[in-house]
């Protein structure tokens, strides 16, 4: 027989299933974390899941590593406070759009900056889901949120876009859609050095769904699969074609020293040494 | 309704039906199914459609090409592909 | 050996004492009047091995130390006025979660932006009930160089042995002012650190029976996986609706206080054996009620000192006694009456009280104390 | 010999006042052994206009830290002479530098050619505060000149000892012309 295989990774004693609504992209942003880690052989002892507050950030309870339910938006701080203390520990934040670049986005841009050795995955659903439907810094012009009954006046954040402005080592799109791209992204983003980036777009048909009037999960899926082009395809089409689609892939990728090895540093200079 | 179980309940729940001989591709673990479709939607062969109870069944085992599409998009970990692939 | 004497700030003091205690990691933002100690701990702490991070503001401070502290660290930050206020959501998240840490707190005056580079005894009630919900708190507040150092090292050892944030209240007063100290040398001052859990993982509760005053806990990485959340939760760390779940939780939080007031408490008394006037005063007041009362006596004036270095928890039932015992209390602060209104909730009695306050960025000076003592008696 | 002394310098940001009362602080309670408290102003009034720093030196402990009764003053500009000097004991001991203070309003005051010998005989006007701590110490004995030594060596930056004794020198010549 065969077993589940996530299901070693999963958190004994806690009740499942998790709190996600039916259909949630947030769940199978989920199982693509716990088969990256799988495939690297990391040992639970030393993954540390850190997030904040929202929809998203309910993931680290359900995962068996050391897990940090933070405050919200405030993932992060807490994130380099337990990398720089121990530099052993892997440490993933797992936050949301408004987590991570509303309440949390000075947070977001000083850890890229400073190269905070940490591996965001910022699980974008374009949407205040926790809270019932809110508009997020995420939420396209013109979409409806609780928030916007008549559509958003705002412009949106280019997650990726903001993570390499402000420094990161690395920065990269998935969606839900395609799993298993997104597995092979948050793989290649835990072993880089420095602060890496994974966004999923992960849909949530519960609100953002059916204020907007996408469907179901599967249809918001289905246009996912009709609406997403990976950079590399992308770069060779024209403009007119890529216009309103996501693009997926890695954006930017560069080796850096993180923030954790040039402290190392700093101490062996006050020491002397 | 969905039952709250843990991990170790849903482990002997499933190799309890095992023991008393599962041998279909695909495996539901139906409690924590949240009847969604994306799996039923999803399957390139067609192989599940939704129950009376609102939970997926294999329909048309046969045609299982055990490509594990409905165990990746599964976003509560319900449901997974029992054996593997014949590489 | 040569004693070690040095000249010191309060803020510097605080930061040595931090040291001594063992801190091993600081996380904060600049703000005056408080800044001497993060400039001292980005000094002394690396070449301790320790780790400094100056954050993007006072809220990624207190997150960032509570961050290091979950991984092990004993990990303490500093700010005054608005940075204080801007870590209340934090410090009530280090309540719920018990996740020890010092977090200093160098009294300006305020609201708002107040005054940055003058002082204040008006986060007293800020300390107590700045974050929201019922929750415990520990502060001590020195009234010296010398005591800004030792009462840090308290301060570790209480956060380590009650698993919760501890403030150190001082203020621009004595944080900034110059003293000479003896800097006691290593093993002279008892230090605290908490016991790691001996059960196996699959055994470990991270908010198990006896972990809450001086029983085991572990840290993040030592093999002991567990879920910290500031959600109300079990003794798993999971979170929880039950009414059950949430009154073991609160009352835990409330105990650890409660069951444990006699070492918490600490008040100094001068020249209390006789008094038939008690001055009631702690931090920077303090300075000039014990010039006062000395002058007082010197006019032959039965007068005493009351100062608590313990402020929270409140120690109601030592001053109730002197309440008792005295004909009149003054209560000397730096404030339009935090202390004061303790006092009077106190005051079943119904002793006279009589405020002296001062709330214009200086000291309260020797004479105004002075001037109400000997009101008192004509 | 007096068993309190209050002592407050003055000048403007950037003329070293605070480093000189850290030092006679440190000369006095680590040195000398005798309780000390030293407090400043701070912030933007610090920076630019009228500085200060006070010292209290005593025999006996100190409690309220701040100075109420000035028993030796040094002015260093006459706008802090202006500022600082109206609550002098009346027989306290003003010092002032010669060359900033011109108007003076008391009688009885030294004036010292404090910053002119610095930029003169040492070439570093900057140095003019540690002439004034040697002067002082000289004239009113409040610390010995070892403990004035021993605590400036151990505060100022290495390779600038040589200079710094050269004006506790001057300092010390100063305060005795001005004794006779």
């Amino acid at each position: 027989m065969r077993m589940h295989p996530s299901y070693e990774m999963l958190r004994p004693g806690k009740k499942f299933p998790h709190v996600w609504c039916p259909g949630c992209g947030h769940g199978i942003v989920q199982g693509a974390i716990i088969r990256a880690v799988q495939k690297l052989g990391w040992s639970r002892d030393e993954m540390v899941m850190v997030s904040g507050i929202g929809c998203s950030s309910r993931m680290p309870v359900y995962v068996d590593f050391n897990s940090l339910h933070t405050a919200h938006g405030r993932a992060i701080a807490f994130a380099t406070g337990v990398k720089l203390h121990n530099p052993k520990l892997h440490v993933i934040v797992i936050t949301g759009d408004g987590d991570a670049l509303a309440i949390g986005g000075n947070h977001f841009i000083h850890a890229a900056r400073r190269n905070a050795d940490l591996t965001v995955i910022l699980m974008n659903n374009n949407i205040y889901g926790m809270t019932g439907g809110q508009y997020s810094p995420t939420t396209p012009i013109g979409k409806r949120a609780s928030t916007a009954p008549y559509g958003t006046a705002e412009r949106d954040f280019d997650p990726c876009a903001l993570a390499k402005a402000a420094g990161a080592a690395f920065t990269a799109r998935g969606v839900a859609y395609n799993a298993l791209e997104l597995e092979k992204l948050i793989e290649t983003a835990l072993t880089k050095k420095g602060f890496s980036l994974v966004e999923a777009i992960s849909p949530c048909p519960t609100l953002y769904g059916r204020l907007n009037k996408e469907g179901n999960a599967v249809k918001m899926l289905q246009w996912q699969k009709a609406n997403t082009i990976n950079i590399k395809a992308a770069e060779k089409l024209p403009v007119d074609q890529v216009a309103g689609k996501i693009i997926t892939g890695i954006f930017h990728d560069v080796e850096t020293v993180p923030y954790t090895e040039i402290y190392d540093q700093i101490i062996k200079k006050a020491q002397g040494k | 309704m969905a039952k709250n179980t843990d991990v170790m309940e849903a482990r002997l729940t499933i190799e309890e039906d095992f023991k008393k001989g599962y041998d279909l591709p695909v495996y539901v673990y139906k409690p924590w199914c949240k009847s969604c479709e994306i799996c039923v939607a999803f399957c390139p062969k067609n192989v599940l459609e939704m129950g009376e109870d609102r939970k997926p069944i294999v329909a048309r085992p046969d045609d299982c090409i055990l490509c594990k599409q409905c165990e990746i998009r599964c976003p509560d970990l319900a449901i997974f592909v029992t054996r593997e692939k014949k590489k | 050996m040569s004693k070690d004497i040095r000249l010191l700030q309060g803020n510097e003091a605080c930061a040595l004492g931090a040291i001594y205690a063992g801190c091993d990691f600081f996380g904060g933002y600049p703000i005056t009047p408080s800044t001497e100690v993060a400039e001292e701990m980005a000094l002394m702490l690396p070449k301790k091995g320790g780790k400094f991070i100056q954050m993007e503001d006072e809220i990624a401070g207190i997150g960032t130390i509570l961050g290091a502290a979950a991984a092990g660290a004993k990990a303490m930050t500093a700010t005054s006025g608005p940075g204080f206020s801007l870590m209340m959501e934090l410090l009530g998240y280090g309540c719920m979660a018990e996740i020890p840490c010092v977090i200093v707190n160098v009294q300006r005056g305020g609201p708002s932006t107040g005054l940055p580079t003058k002082g204040a005894q008006a986060d007293m009630m800020q300390a107590r009930w700045g974050t929201h919900g019922d929750h415990p708190t520990i502060a001590l507040c020195p009234s010296s160089v010398e005591e800004s150092f030792k009462l840090t090292v308290k301060a570790f050892n209480l956060a380590e042995k009650f698993r919760m944030p501890v403030i150190l209240l001082l203020d621009e007063f004595i944080g900034h002012m110059r003293e000479k100290m003896q800097m006691p040398a290593p093993g002279e001052l008892e230090l605290y650190t908490h016991p790691q859990p001996t059960v196996s993982p699959a055994e470990y509760t991270h908010y198990g029976d006896g972990s809450s005053v001086g029983g085991p806990y572990a840290s993040m990485g030592s093999g002991y996986r567990f879920n910290i959340t500031g959600l109300t939760h079990d003794q798993h760390g999971f979170p929880t609706g039950r009414s059950d779940e949430i009154q073991w939780k609160m009352d835990r939080l409330k105990d650890k206080i409660e069951k444990h007031r006699p070492e918490l408490l600490e008040v100094d008394q001068e020249f209390m054996d006789d008094a038939e006037i008690a001055v009631f005063s702690y931090g920077g007041a303090a300075r000039s009620a014990q010039q006062a009362i000395r002058e007082a006596r010197a006019r032959g004036i039965k007068v005493g000192l009351v100062r608590p270095t313990t402020i929270w928890p409140f120690p109601d039932q030592a001053l109730e006694e002197i309440l008792r015992k005295v004909k009149t209390v003054i209560v000397a602060e730096i404030s339009q009456g935090q202390l004061l209104g303790e006092i009077q909730r106190l005051n079943q009695t119904h002793t006279k009280v009589i405020p002296v306050q001062r709330y214009d960025g200086e000291m309260l000076t020797p004479n105004e104390v002075l001037n109400a003592i000997v009101e008192v008696t004509k | 010999m007096k068993n309190r002394y209050e002592i407050r310098l003055s000048g403007s940001g950037g003329q070293g006042m605070i480093t000189a009362g850290i030092i006679l602080a440190e000369a006095a309670g680590v040195y000398d052994g005798k309780n000390v408290v030293q407090s400043q102003s701070y912030g933007p009034e610090a920076r630019g206009g009228a500085s200060k720093a006070e010292v209290i030196i005593s025999d006996k402990e100190i409690f309220y830290p701040k100075a109420t009764a000035i028993d030796i003053l040094l002015a260093m500009t006459q706008e802090a002479w202006e500022k600082y000097s109206s609550d002098l004991n009346p027989d306290a001991v003003a010092i002032v530098d010669s060359w900033y203070v011109k108007d003076l309003d008391k009688p009885g005051v030294i004036s010292l050619p404090l910053s002119q010998k610095a930029r003169e005989e040492v070439g570093l006007e900057i140095i003019a505060n540690v002439i004034a701590l040697a002067a002082i110490a000289q004239i009113t004995g409040v610390v010995s000149r070892e403990a004035l030594e021993r605590s400036l060596l151990s505060r100022v930056p290495k390779g600038t000892e040589e200079k710094n004794r050269q004006a506790l020198e001057i300092g010390f010549r100063l305060g005795k012309e001005a004794k006779k």
